[in-house]
């Protein structure tokens, strides 16, 4: 059995961010609403711990508040991914061959097709950068996600004689899948779920780098990455925290979807 | 004639001899690609800051001081009434395809311009034109409908250049002008090549080729800078940087000013901004030295007017709207909006706006006026703010010279209809006498700053960096413009 | 040849195997009879030391003098495929899919450095065609999945003599297979093994087949050979108690009094079921496949019909459409006079039909609580929830467990348990037919004879009818009154079990019944 | 195979048809007009109107369509708003700079994630196992684009081995194209091979569970030879779609890359297509983009059904 120090290890840097942002939601050492210009780009000291930003706001304050547009993101791109995704996997299962199936996955390899960020970034033209729209234009993209693999652990379900058994007790392909398929999958959903958990964080960065993003005064990852990009060799510390910020976030979320998914695979359950 | 050619052959061995050869090519950085290369056919300046006096000419210039000078007209007499100017051209001026440039194509050039269906951005500076006559091939008389002191200035607008018949039609992808470096190569979105043209009509410029590169990503500027890929960089877009490039002996960092008047504008149409005292409360709001240490980390001098100080007649009335929260709030309770008030405010890209932005949100939070930011592309802030007049309060720079008269135009987006304004306008358009003239924009300097028509900021400097070894880049911009002519490498 | 002395396996802990000890003589065959976990498969891997990683492996191995647990990786490498050859139980996955089974046969050779490249192809093919594969029937350039079961085992077993080895270890080599193909595969092995004076290790749970095969036979329980003999005394003799249970669970047939009244129960006529034919170029298809070409079939009240047939006859198909799971192409299924007519059947019809399946581990969703599992057919019957967790209860008690087995999962039965878990599931409605779809040919033979007694109780007291379908003959004529033989989508021959199985007449049937291993007459009292 | 074929090529052509129906409308819908923005503050509405006339912004929006279908069938994109130069010109020129740079890293992160995940799986449990997974894991969780800029910091500025960005041409030579492409390269590729790492490695420990191999050892190959000769083959197939998808993404996905290193790729091209409003070009290269997945899609099936035998179903 693997150790599971993965899971250990992930769960508590997920924790520790997800605890920084609900935590800012009351208490933020300094408030991200004001400037003070006089004391701006200040390395790590005792009064700022990690530092001020180009406006003299306190980096640490930022980066809480920041956890929270971007967890806030990630969260519900993953939401919108499963609640549409999911359901439409197992339609396509539980029509296999069928015609609901073959449009379900032409649908996904289309909308695989389309380069993500370019769509992201055609969407807040069209509708005006903000929160929303980038957790809209992350979203579309976890559909195919989820419908692919929700379909995929959907089809070696149905195959088994439990499911058979079902249909002889008259149940119909809606019951079944709810009863029988879903809940055999969900461990396969909750590893998935974490992955594009960690990715949603990485794409908002990512959009926010490119002022598609939360807009301010919101902080978010990302547009303190792209705003401390010049200031690199001035004042390091405020493209280095960010940064580590995300990475240390992702990281935490993959281990915690790795070490998830030796603990509730079944194949490895049977070994031991 | 031989010893003309002993001197120069011998300058050459020296040059040769020297730790290594004259540097002749130079690489300047631009935020912007120019969507084409034809002046006459658009707006953005970066069109002009590639072809402006390198590759076109127009019948005047302007100079790095502000000032205009002769170009193809060598010298021009105008009538007693104001109306008629005889323009007398140089002889044995060349496009760059060899075919000589005359009278023709100076109608030519002015005709399409002013023809109904032109495309020229900047119709306005030939509507005052009546007629144009060419009288032999090296005169051309020019009659207005309306006298107009300004005219000579308007023809050194980079949208005035002289272009020929032949090539006028293909300019935007292939330029020919009778400026001193010819169009070479324009490889989109990467760079564009001028070669120096061998028969320009007035003295050689030192540089026998250029490159324009484009990099928009203000850390790319700055490696490409840092990592000598580029040789100057005259409107660099990263101000937070410039304290490294002043602490390397390497480059050497010019700081002039721009026609760039940086407002806070308001729509004046708009109910709660129609009322004097909420404006100036706003105004009272503002902390300039803030913003400008902020967001342009100190370039740019504070202004109390729509004026570029620059100028001779610019009057100082940054006090009368200095910095004072207290004023502020009282104006506020007094126009009826003591328990706050909420204004959208849209940005467009450049730094200033966005980081000036943050800053002027901050502080009008002090006094009680939430701002909605809303970041937009220049093309929704077009549709949005300049056409469609959606916004409460918006920041944007002016970089055209001379244009106070804008607020003379009450379909403009702030929306500021002053009748008394506007005879002012027309009263300076027909003013000859220089004295008269600086009493009256001194006026409209007055008026528009006692109406707060908008939050006047800061006149945006021009930050660019150079190597040392270059000298002849202009400091200023009278017009947007990289004037190489005078450039060179002093090692 | 080959003596093994004290070997035992433990894996992280777990005791697999303790002091294992028998010898193969030259030209030998040595079987080794054991239900399933008792460690015979464990012990042929350990020879041929390629038992699973973390596993601590004590004792002597010594063959041809040579202490194979000391020998270097490398000498073992020598070995394996050129002194020592092996095939194993699953023929359908023992191939490797991308490579032609030339290749693979060939490579036996090459990796050994026997011969060069064109050597090495002229020998698999000679090999081949001596395990039955003749070039002109099945190319060298054939893919393991364009063949079938049998045919997968035969390329095995040309693999695995390809060198001529001097001992050949079969881990449950037929067990996969038909009983017809069983009977070519075992023939093949054992005029290999004369022809080539190899010695073979048979590893097998099915008595009949050692008994025609081995020469001396140890049997295994729980990683210990309880008893090993000549092959002949040991069937006579029996002296350990383990062996005499196994002989008498593998001859078991449950004492039954069926009552089969006249009414007819499930009544099929005529049933045509066809698929589409394989499709060539962009529109056309070939012909369709037939794969029930008009059956008939009726079961009467009380009465036990077997179906029996080999794997690909259409005896799955006929279930399928039995249970009105798919659409027929032709004919008709009545239940109890109630048409079946696929796939919206209603309940009133369907609440008298239920179904037992073959494999314990997929029948239940490991997410339920045994008593929501046994409670399912409760969908066609809604029942207030104390009627039915009292019927759910009696149903457990009905199959021997207990009725607090209800609130544990799945994972924590045993095979036997499980089945019995199924058919307390398919009786709770008290359904007038079930049908058992080769419902015991995963158990073992102590766990099947318990499980045939149970369904003859049941019978009886619930007054049931089963449909019996198995490619297991023994078992068929254990259980049932009356037997249909089915061949390619018909039935061949009908009749009472006992007049088919002593006196078939259709010339398949003969076929299939003698292919059926036996233990020779008198061995066993 | 035919029919395999066929089927497939109905349903490419099917894609790309709703494709460009789903840009076009997209794009039809977004506010800002391309002659307001290249004429600027000051311009006269009169020449706004003489410019989309000059442009052909005038017609409606069926006609419109059609006419840029049409064009495309013909291989005509159109000519671009802002640059007044056929779309194809342009585009071809941004190829030469994206598709380079796409393969580089698709070379990049294949030849260090193969070996890499190859490694992990043999050793499974081990100490390069667990450090390899480690690496991995850091590598999906770095953005890339705060990895481009420490890569253009250290290499570009400080030890200037490489220039920081721009592309200086396919004229210049190779030599200076491929440092220029290095860094970009190197900052697309870490992702890139972290996940392919991950997948490889998964995907052998599959096969390596498999009889087959089993019986190749039984056959007397030694551990390796049965990894190499056997697992390998069989584990790269689904390696296959992974690569198949991220020629696909990086083609596009490298917008921010492109950004920091400014170099004139297609990604940068729609950037500023959209910023500009020059529809044209970016209706054409979106549509472009969608062609080279589903391309690219299909020929990764073609690849499948080459190597697994059990594809071929008209034999």
């Amino acid at each position: 059995m693997k150790l599971p120090g993965q899971l250990y290890v992930g769960a508590a840097l997920s924790v520790v961010f997800i605890a920084a942002a609900l935590l800012s939601l009351g208490w933020v050492p300094y408030s991200v609403e004001g400037m003070n210009i006089a004391e701006r780009m200040q390395g790590p000291s005792a009064a700022y711990w990690l530092g001020t930003d180009q406006f003299g706001r306190d980096m640490l304050s930022m980066l809480m508040v920041g956890a929270r547009t971007s967890i806030a993101v990630a969260i519900v791109a993953v939401g919108i991914g499963m609640a549409v995704g999911v359901p439409l996997g197992l339609l396509a299962a539980a029509n296999r061959g069928g015609l609901v199936d073959e449009i379900v996955m032409r649908g996904n390899d289309l909308v695989f097709a389309f380069p993500s960020l370019v769509i992201a970034i055609l969407i807040t033209a069209v509708f005006g950068p903000s929160a929303l729209n980038a957790i809209l234009a992350i979203g579309i993209f976890n559909i195919p996600v989820f419908a692919r693999v929700t379909r995929g652990g959907a089809l070696s379900l149905w195959t088994l004689d439990y499911v058979l058994a079902a249909r002889v007790s008259g149940k119909g392909k809606i019951r079944i899948s709810a009863e029988h398929i879903l809940p055999n999958i969900a461990n396969l959903l909750i590893v998935q779920g974490t992955i594009q958990f960690s990715l949603g964080i990485l794409a908002e960065a990512g959009l926010s780098y490119v002022g598609l993003g939360a807009q301010p005064p919101t902080p978010s990852w990302g547009r303190m990455l792209a705003e401390s990009q010049t200031l690199i060799s001035l004042a390091p510390h405020i493209a280095i925290f960010p940064g580590l910020a995300i990475v240390l976030t992702v990281l935490g979320l993959n281990l915690m979807g790795d070490g998830l998914r030796d603990l509730l695979d079944p194949r490895l359950r049977r070994v031991a | 004639m031989f010893a003309r050619l002993t001197t120069t052959a011998a300058v050459l061995a020296l040059s040769a001899g020297a730790a290594f050869a004259q540097q002749t090519d130079i690489t300047i950085g631009m935020q912007l690609e120019p969507p084409n290369l034809d002046p006459t056919g658009g707006a953005a300046a970066a069109i002009d800051e590639v072809v402006y006096a390198n590759v076109f000419e127009g019948l005047t210039r302007y100079n790095a001081d502000g000032s205009i000078s002769p170009a193809l007209a060598e010298t021009w007499d105008v009538s007693e009434d104001g109306l008629t100017y005889t323009f007398h051209l140089r002889d044995g001026v060349t496009f760059h395809d060899g075919t000589t440039m005359d009278a023709e194509d100076v109608k030519f050039s002015l005709d399409r311009a002013r023809a109904e269906d032109s495309t020229n951005a900047q119709k306005a500076l030939f509507a005052g034109i009546d007629t144009v006559e060419v009288v032999d091939p090296l005169t051309v008389e020019v009659t207005l409908s309306a006298p107009n002191s300004a005219f000579p200035t308007n023809m050194a607008w980079g949208d005035a250049v002289i272009v020929a018949p032949e090539t006028a039609a293909d300019a935007a992808t292939n330029p020919v002008g009778t400026g001193p470096f010819m169009f070479d190569e324009w490889v989109k979105g990467d760079r564009v090549e001028l070669v120096a043209y061998s028969d320009y009509w007035g003295e050689a410029p030192a540089l026998d080729s250029a490159t324009f590169k484009f990099i928009s990503d203000p850390t790319a500027a700055f490696a490409a800078m840092m990592a000598g890929d580029i040789d100057a960089f005259p409107v660099y877009p990263a101000p937070e940087t410039l304290a490294q490039f002043e602490a390397d002996p390497r480059f050497e960092v010019i700081v002039g000013s721009t026609e760039g008047e940086t407002i806070l504008a308001m729509n004046n149409a708009d109910e709660v901004l129609s009322d004097v005292r909420v404006r100036e409360a706003i105004a009272h709001a503002i902390d300039r030295q803030e913003i400008i240490d902020g967001a342009m980390f100190g370039y740019g001098t504070p202004i109390g007017t729509h004026f570029a100080p620059h100028y001779p007649f610019y009057v100082d009335l940054t006090d009368q709207s200095d910095h004072d929260p207290e004023e502020a709030r009282a104006l506020l309770d007094e126009a009826g909006h003591g328990d706050g008030l909420t204004l959208s405010l849209k940005l467009p890209p450049p730094t200033y706006a966005r980081r000036g932005g943050e800053i002027i949100a901050a502080q009008l939070r002090e006094v009680g006026i939430d701002t909605e930011i809303e970041n937009l592309e220049w093309a929704q802030w077009l549709e949005q703010v300049f056409r469609g007049k959606d916004f409460d309060l918006t920041i944007v720079s002016h970089t055209e010279p001379m244009d106070i008269n804008i607020y003379a135009r009450p379909d403009y987006y702030f929306q500021y209809d002053n009748p008394e304004f506007q005879a002012l306008m027309d009263e300076i358009a027909l003013a000859t006498d220089e004295e008269e003239r600086a009493a009256l924009f001194e006026q409209a300097q007055r008026m528009i700053a006692d109406d707060y028509v908008n939050g006047f900021l800061f006149q945006l400097a021009r930050t660019g960096v150079a190597n040392a070894n270059i000298e002849g880049l202009w400091e200023n911009a009278p017009t947007q413009a990289n004037d190489l002519t005078g450039v060179r490498w002093t090692q | 040849m080959l003596s093994v002395e004290g070997l035992s396996l433990s894996i992280r802990g777990a005791p697999v195997l303790s002091e294992v000890s028998f010898e193969v003589r030259p030209g030998e065959v040595f079987g080794l009879v054991g239900e399933s976990g008792s460690g015979k498969s464990m012990t042929a891997l350990s020879v041929m030391r390629l038992e699973p990683r973390g596993a601590e492996v004590t004792g002597r191995v010594v063959f041809e003098g040579r202490e194979l647990l000391r020998e270097p990786e490398r000498r073992m490498n020598a070995l394996r495929g050129r002194e020592v050859g092996m095939i194993f139980q699953e023929p359908m996955t023992a191939l490797n899919p991308v490579q032609t089974i030339g290749a693979q046969v060939a490579e036996t050779l090459l990796v050994h450095g026997a011969t060069d490249r064109a050597g090495a192809r002229a020998a698999a093919e000679a090999r081949l065609a001596r395990v039955g594969l003749p070039p002109e029937r099945c190319p060298l350039s054939r893919y393991p999945h364009e063949l079938s079961g049998g045919q997968r085992q035969r390329v095995c077993i040309a693999m695995a003599v390809a060198l001529r080895p001097k001992l050949l270890i079969a881990d449950e080599p037929t067990t996969a297979l038909d009983v017809t193909t069983q009977a070519q595969i075992l023939d093949l092995v054992r005029g290999l093994v004369a022809e080539e004076g190899m010695s073979l290790m048979l590893i097998t749970h099915d008595l009949a087949v050692v008994s025609g095969m081995a020469d001396r036979v140890a049997v295994m329980k729980d990683g210990r050979i309880v008893e090993q003999d000549a092959t002949e005394r040991l069937f006579r003799g029996r002296s350990h108690p383990y062996t005499e249970k196994l002989f008498s669970d593998s001859a078991h047939v449950p004492d039954r009094e069926p009552h089969i009244r006249r009414a007819p129960v499930l009544e099929v006529v005529g049933l045509v079921r066809e698929y589409p034919g394989p499709r060539k170029g962009l529109i056309a298809r070939h012909a369709a496949v037939r794969a029930v070409d008009g059956v008939d079939l009726t079961v009467h009240a009380g009465e036990s019909v077997g179906l029996v047939g080999e794997s690909g006859c259409g005896k799955s198909t006929l279930t399928r459409a039995i249970l009105g799971l798919e659409g027929l192409q032709g004919g008709a299924v009545r239940l109890e006079g109630a048409p079946v007519v696929a796939p919206h059947v209603g309940p009133e019809v369907r609440r008298r039909m239920q179904v037992v399946f073959q494999d314990p581990y997929g029948s239940f969703n490991p997410r339920h609580r045994v008593d929501r599992l046994v409670a399912e057919p409760f969908h066609l019957e809604p029942v207030p929830e104390a009627e039915r967790r009292d019927r759910v209860a009696e149903a457990l008690e009905a199959v021997g467990l207990k009725a607090g087995d209800g609130a544990r999962f799945i994972h924590e039965f045993s095979g036997g348990q499980r089945q019995r878990i199924a058919i307390a599931r398919a009786i709770v409605i008290r359904p007038s037919l079930v049908i058992l779809d080769e419902a015991v040919s995963a158990l073992d033979v102590s766990i099947r004879a318990r499980i045939l007694d149970l369904l003859a109780a049941l019978q009886g007291r619930f007054r049931l009818s089963y449909l019996f379908i198995s490619h297991d003959l023994s078992v068929v004529r254990a259980i049932t009154d009356r037997v249909l033989v089915m061949k390619a989508g018909r039935i061949v021959e009908e009749g009472a079990t006992a007049a088919v199985f002593d006196g078939p007449e259709h010339p398949y049937t003969k076929e299939l019944i003698a292919a059926v291993p036996r233990v020779p007459e008198g061995w066993v009292a | 195979m035919l029919r395999f074929f066929l089927s497939r090529l109905l349903s490419l052509v099917l894609s790309l048809a709703v494709a460009s129906l789903v840009i076009f409308t997209v794009i039809e819908v977004i506010p800002g007009d391309p002659a307001a923005f290249m004429l600027g503050l000051n311009a006269e509405p009169e020449a706004v109107a003489a410019l989309r006339a000059e442009l052909g912004l005038q017609g409606g929006y069926i006609d419109r369509y059609l006419g840029w279908i049409g064009g495309l069938l013909a291989g005509d994109f159109g000519t671009s708003y802002t640059y007044r130069v056929p779309v194809a010109e342009l585009v071809a020129a941004r190829l030469w700079v994206s598709l380079p740079l796409t393969l580089y890293a698709l070379a990049l992160s294949t030849l260090i994630a193969i070996p890499v995940g190859v490694v992990a799986a043999a050793r499974r449990g081990g100490a390069a196992d667990y450090g390899i997974m480690g690496a991995t894991q850091l590598g999906i969780a770095v953005p890339n684009f705060w990895f481009a800029m420490l890569l253009v910091l250290v290499f570009a500025i400080k030890l200037a081995w490489f220039p920081s960005g721009g592309f200086p041409g396919w004229d210049q030579g190779l030599w200076p194209n491929l440092k220029a492409l290095t860094l970009p390269a190197i900052a697309l590729a870490l992702p890139q091979a972290s996940i392919l790492a991950r997948v490889m490695r998964s995907s052998l420990l599959e096969t390596l569970g498999q009889d087959y191999i089993r019986t190749a050892r039984a056959k007397g190959l030694s551990r390796q030879a049965a990894v190499l000769k056997h697992a390998l083959r069989n584990a790269l197939i689904p390696v296959m779609t992974i690569l198949g998808l991220q020629f696909s993404f990086l083609l596009a996905g490298a917008i921010i890359i492109e950004n920091v290193f400014f170099l004139p790729g297609l990604g940068r091209l729609i950037f500023q297509g959209i910023t500009q409003r020059d529809l044209i070009v970016v209706e054409s290269v979106v549509m472009l983009l969608v062609f080279a997945v589903i391309l690219v899609t299909f020929l990764v099936d073609l690849a499948y059904a080459a190597v697994d035998p059990r594809l071929r179903r008209a034999r």
